[in-house]
């Protein structure tokens, strides 16, 4: 993750060069992505599993960087890598994962799990194959300098005057004080 | 926990039999999977030497402790029994390290004692202003460690700093500066050193100010409330029932100090105050240790002053050989009350020697203090019980 | 080279969200489940803002974050869920987890 | 291919971090910052030594060099040729890469700090939600180190330490929203995430936002401040490392190269939060009273500062020269000393020269080299005095109990913090 590709992004389209960069530091992120995302669903030790986890994380990130998206690349690190795998982290070391590690990996349906998975790859290649021509070959340039002003926009609105998400947000804060509560309540032996 | 780390320190503690001990029981409404058992020392940085204690824990709160001494071991009381009585003697500085004097002081007192001779009264002056010395240096090495175990660094360079004066005086008495072996049965060997009071006074005049200067450090600070206050609370009834001693048992409130209660030395000549504590917790043995200094500093004072010309060595035979019988006396040392049981059979060695040592017996008190409480209260409990390990394992 | 389009990233989204599903339907370890579905969810994300670019507006961001929120939420009920269960089974593995109630 | 090079050497090059053709500058910026970092992890270690030893009545390193100058070296050299053990159960890979994810962490947070207004590596337009995200992920490298070394005591200071720092991340978080709605207070109404555009909120403002709507922004400033502490793992919150209740900590089983790691991703991550700190609440780069003391004069005259604290270092390194022992052993320490000072004298001369030739308001050479040291010596300045806090707290605090950090983190600065946000939001609605 380069910081300075965006900027260089923005800097070659506006000078009306092809990002000559820009393919590279796909494949790189993509091809990490992909295989650490491997590397997830068949390690034996789930320590190794969340490792990987954020290998492809940080990855994705870097993809939504490339996509004019900083404020959810932002959110990626900050949620993601820095809160929700530190939780699972925690949760590993408090569950036995060393026994697990020790046993079968894989459920007895596996073959049918798996057969499932290859169907819906299958769906989702012929989709791709089929539609190509339904996703117009572009991609437009977002203003990256205000993107995080805009969605604010969106989420909260502007002065007076409520913006798109604004009651979406709001049951989003509700459902996050929801899990806070469950989890609470599962975890905790006397309240 | 996960099982691999809690199967190694299941291994680990097998020496010892726990089946019939009770830890207490864990919230049984789960089957709990958080029991950790966790072997602090004999290697640890703050258990004051070689003391290992098995704690086990839930989580990070403690559900019983056990003590595993003896790595310090040196059968001193087996020493005893086969050196004569002066032989014996540089033998129990080696227990309480860090208070020498106080140790020779209760072994020359009590052979004494048997011998029924009584020490000068120059000699029993000195012997005062040496062990209040050493008083003030053990609470001054128990303030650092304790402090440090806390967390607070500093307090331990400068108790060592003011420590070092009092060393210094020992140094220039006896020649020794940890392991004194200051006094003789029968008296003192050494007659005093030209300037010995003046480095007495400067010393009191000294140290007045670094008291101030711990306590403007620690006393107020709010951490260290936090952490000492209603830390390691034990009762004065507990401290009775254990047999604990010492500034613990006067922080829990009782008035009991072996140099009021049983005046040896020259101890009844002094007017000096006996200060307690009301809630037994740790903070409260940390007022009345640091109350003890400035007592004690008045009692050098007076001693200083009224320091009485004379001889200093009593009327005791060149071999010392004690008639038969046995003889327990007893002094307040800096951890608490220090007791020698000698068993003589006539003969130049003694039968049997018993040392009763603060440290061991204050100890005890450990599982007690600390049950419910969490790992980093063990720390603090462990250093306010002041113990020295050379005492504990003897 | 060829540069970059939506369907790159469509690509990739698609491989991602299949090692979820292989991930969810496979692995016997219910952290490693609960991961998988994480990679589903980044998989859905990284689709919500390749065509956030494509259509040059922000609503797929807006998405992505709500879809963060979402799994934000997910994982702290999930992993709680797994811990209470493992304090009353000792075990983690999904397909032990057969009682509706005890 | 050449073309990718190409445009990352891009001619047209400017000094404006993310502006258009800056590359070859940001990978400059990128070296610069981090041989900088390092060297001044190096000297951090050194001064932490010194100064806790003259707060505690001693006088720490004087052997190696004169005055324990070289003692970080020479502490480096032995720790890279020590034995790197690996415990025989731990996690061996993950034993491994536990410090680096520390280190990278501690320092990708580098390229959006702030040194000047175009002395960053880059400007990102979410440069300190990045910071914030990137320097949490610096207890991933804790909590996997405790884990892989498969022993109690790193396993508990693992756990504590996270818990510790997600707790304290909330109530710096809601701290840092809290500034970041100060810049909001422009005619415009917007306010900015980049961390270059928070400082020139506080020079259009003209206001450090620490002593904005007074006490609103002092307060989020002091909780950012406690926060970082905790969040750094220093004393009196070096819960996970404490020393008298778990030997080491997370990095007990660590030892030689590994463990300099940890130390230099702990001092770095000090360097990276203290930083966030200056840039938010005391103005970054700007030096002190730029509104009242604006005139040209004034200029010059606090550009003389970096001269002259060079200049005071080097007569503090000859005085201690002359004053050395006059024994022979002495002489080759005395003359290390003074050609210590003379270097430290060349270097404040070379700054009062820059400051004296680039006096004129013309862009010229010396004066861009003049306003950019200018800009970097304010920072670095600030900074440092936040250095000094961290090893002040050190030699004076005792050490908060886990339980007592948390309700800390939780019940006192989780609910001050939230306060605050609300009432820097209303107070600003009704001062805009």
């Amino acid at each position: 993750m380069n910081p300075g590709m965006t900027a260089g992004l923005t800097s070659a389209v506006n000078a009306g060069m092809t990002p000559v960069g820009t393919p590279w530091f796909f494949y790189v992120l993509a091809g990490l992505a992909v295989a650490s995302g491997v590397a997830v669903i068949t390690r034996r030790n789930a320590v190794h599993s969340a490792l990987a986890l954020i290998v492809t994380l940080l990855a994705v990130a870097g993809l939504y960087l490339m996509l004019y998206a900083p404020f959810v690349a932002g959110v990626q690190i900050i949620v993601y890598a820095g809160g929700i795998m530190v939780l699972f982290l925690f949760v590993i070391m408090l569950v036995n994962i060393d026994r697990s590690s020790k046993e079968r990996q894989f459920n007895r349906i596996w073959p049918v799990g798996l057969a499932a998975a290859c169907a819906l790859l299958a769906l989702f290649v012929s989709t791709i194959a089929k539609g190509k021509a339904l996703f117009p070959d572009r991609l437009m340039t977002l203003p990256e300098s205000s993107n995080t002003q805009q969605i604010a926009t969106m989420l909260y609105g502007e002065a007076g005057k409520m913006g798109q998400y604004t009651f979406a947000f709001e049951i989003a804060s509700l459902l996050l004080l929801v899990a806070i509560l469950g989890a609470v309540i599962m975890t905790k032996k006397k309240i | 926990m996960s099982d691999r780390t809690s199967d190694a320190s299941n291994r680990a503690p097998s020496d010892v039999d726990r089946s019939n001990l009770d830890y207490g029981t864990p919230d049984k409404t789960y089957l709990d999977s958080n029991e950790l058992i966790i072997n602090m020392g004999p290697q640890h940085p703050a258990t004051h030497g070689v003391l290992r204690v098995i704690l086990k824990l839930d989580g990070e709160k403690v559900l019983g402790t056990e003590c595993v001494i003896g790595y310090l071991h040196r059968g001193v009381e087996k020493i005893a029994e086969n050196r004569t009585y002066t032989m014996f003697n540089p033998y129990v500085d080696r227990m309480d390290y860090c208070a020498a004097v106080s140790n020779g002081l209760g072994y020359c007192e009590a052979v004494e004692k048997l011998m029924n001779v009584e020490a000068p009264a120059r000699a029993k002056y000195i012997r005062v202003i040496l062990t209040e010395l050493q008083r003030i240096a053990s609470h001054q090495l128990w303030l650092g460690t304790h402090a440090l175990d806390i967390g607070a660094m500093t307090p331990l360079f400068y108790t060592f700093r003011d420590r070092e004066e009092i060393l210094k005086i020992f140094e220039r008495y006896c020649g020794a500066r940890l392991t004194t072996h200051a006094f003789r049965i029968g008296g003192c060997q050494y007659e005093t050193y030209a300037g010995f009071e003046k480095d007495v006074k400067n010393f009191l005049a000294f140290f007045a100010p670094k008291i101030d200067e711990y306590e403007a450090l620690l006393t107020t600070n709010r951490i260290w409330l936090e952490r000492t206050k209603n830390v390691g609370v034990i009762s004065g009834a507990d401290c009775i029932a254990l047999g604990v001693t010492g500034p613990l048992l006067r922080a829990s409130g009782v008035k009991w100090d072996l140099r009021k209660a049983q005046p040896y030395a020259a101890y009844s000549e002094f007017d000096f105050e006996i200060p307690t504590g009301v809630n037994g917790d740790t903070y409260d043995r940390y007022m009345v240790r640091m109350k003890e200094m400035r007592q004690s500093m008045r009692i050098i004072e007076q001693a200083v002053s009224g320091i009485p010309e004379g001889p200093i060595m009593g009327k005791v035979p060149k071999v010392i050989k004690p008639p038969v019988g046995e003889i327990y006396h007893s002094i307040e040392a800096p951890k608490g009350e220090l007791g020698y049981f000698i068993v003589s059979d006539g003969s130049t060695q003694p039968y049997r020697l018993r040392v009763r040592p603060p440290s061991f017996v204050n100890l005890q008190a450990l599982d007690l203090m600390v049950r419910g409480l969490l790992v980093a209260d063990v720390i603090a409990v462990i250093g306010t019980i002041d113990i020295v390990l050379g005492e504990v394992d003897r | 080279m060829v540069p970059i389009t939506t369907l790159h990233y469509l690509v990739v989204a698609a491989a991602l969200f299949v090692l979820g599903v292989i991930g969810v339907l496979t692995r016997r370890n219910v952290v490693i489940v609960l991961m998988s579905i994480e990679l589903i969810l980044n998989a859905v994300n990284l689709n919500l803002v390749a065509f956030s670019r494509m259509w040059g507006n922000l609503h797929g961001q807006v998405f992505a974050i709500f879809i963060t929120v979402d799994a934000a939420a997910e994982a702290a009920v999930g992993l709680g869920i797994l811990i209470s269960f493992f304090r009353n089974k000792e075990t983690i593995n999904v397909d032990e987890i057969d009682l509706l109630k005890w | 291919m050449p073309n990718f090079i190409m445009s990352y050497l891009d001619p047209k090059v400017t000094v404006t971090p993310g502006s258009a053709g800056n590359q070859f500058w940001a990978l400059m910026y990128v070296l610069i910052i981090f041989a900088g970092v390092s060297v001044a992890v190096i000297c951090m270690n050194w001064i932490e030594r010194k100064a806790l030893a003259h707060f505690q009545v001693r006088l720490g390193p004087m052997r190696v060099g004169p005055h324990g100058l070289l003692q970080p070296i020479a502490d480096a050299v032995k720790l890279m040729i020590k034995e790197d053990i690996i415990p025989a159960e731990a996690d061996q890979f993950v034993f491994w890469i536990a410090p680096m994810i520390g280190l990278l962490a501690a320092f990708t947070v580098y390229t959006v700090i702030p040194f000047g207004p175009s002395q960053a590596v880059s400007d990102m337009n979410i440069g300190i939600l990045f910071m914030l995200g990137v320097s949490s992920l610096g207890v991933l490298g804790i909590v996997v180190a405790g884990w892989a070394s498969n022993s109690h005591y790193p396993l508990i200071g693992a756990l504590r330490s996270s818990a510790q720092m997600v707790s304290y991340e909330v109530a710096m978080g809601l701290a840092v929203v809290s500034a970041i709605l100060m810049t909001s207070l422009n005619a415009s109404g917007t306010g900015t995430l980049s961390m270059i555009g928070i400082v020139q909120a506080q020079q259009q403002q003209g206001v450090w936002f620490i002593f904005k709507f007074f006490p609103l922004g002092f307060i989020a400033f002091v909780i950012f401040a406690i926060a970082m502490v905790a969040e750094t793992n220093r004393a009196p919150f070096d819960m996970a490392e404490a020393e008298s209740e778990l030997t080491a900590g997370y990095h007990t089983e660590y030892s030689g190269l590994r463990w300099s790691l940890f130390m230099l991703a702990e001092y770095a991550a000090m360097i990276a939060v203290s930083s966030i700190a200056v840039a938010l609440w005391l103005g970054g780069w700007m030096r002190p009273f730029p509104n009242l003391l604006h005139a040209p004069a004034w200029d010059f005259i606090f550009s003389l500062f970096p001269g002259l604290t060079f200049g005071g270092l080097a007569a503090i390194a000859f005085v201690e020269a002359v004053r050395m022992p006059t024994q022979s052993f002495f002489r080759i320490q005395r003359i290390g000393l003074a050609v210590f000072a003379a270097l430290l004298g060349f270097i404040a001369l070379l700054l009062l020269v820059i400051a004296v030739a680039g006096r004129s308001a013309d862009m010229s050479v010396a004066a861009r080299f003049r306003e950019g040291i200018d800009y970097v010596y304010w920072f670095v300045l600030k900074v440092a005095g936040f250095m000094y806090l961290f090893i002040w707290y050190r030699a004076t605090w005792p050490r908060y109990r886990f339980d007592q950090l948390m309700k800390i983190g939780w019940k006192v600065m989780l609910p001050i913090s939230l306060g605050v946000l609300v009432a820097t939001a209303i107070v600003g609605v009704i001062f805009s």
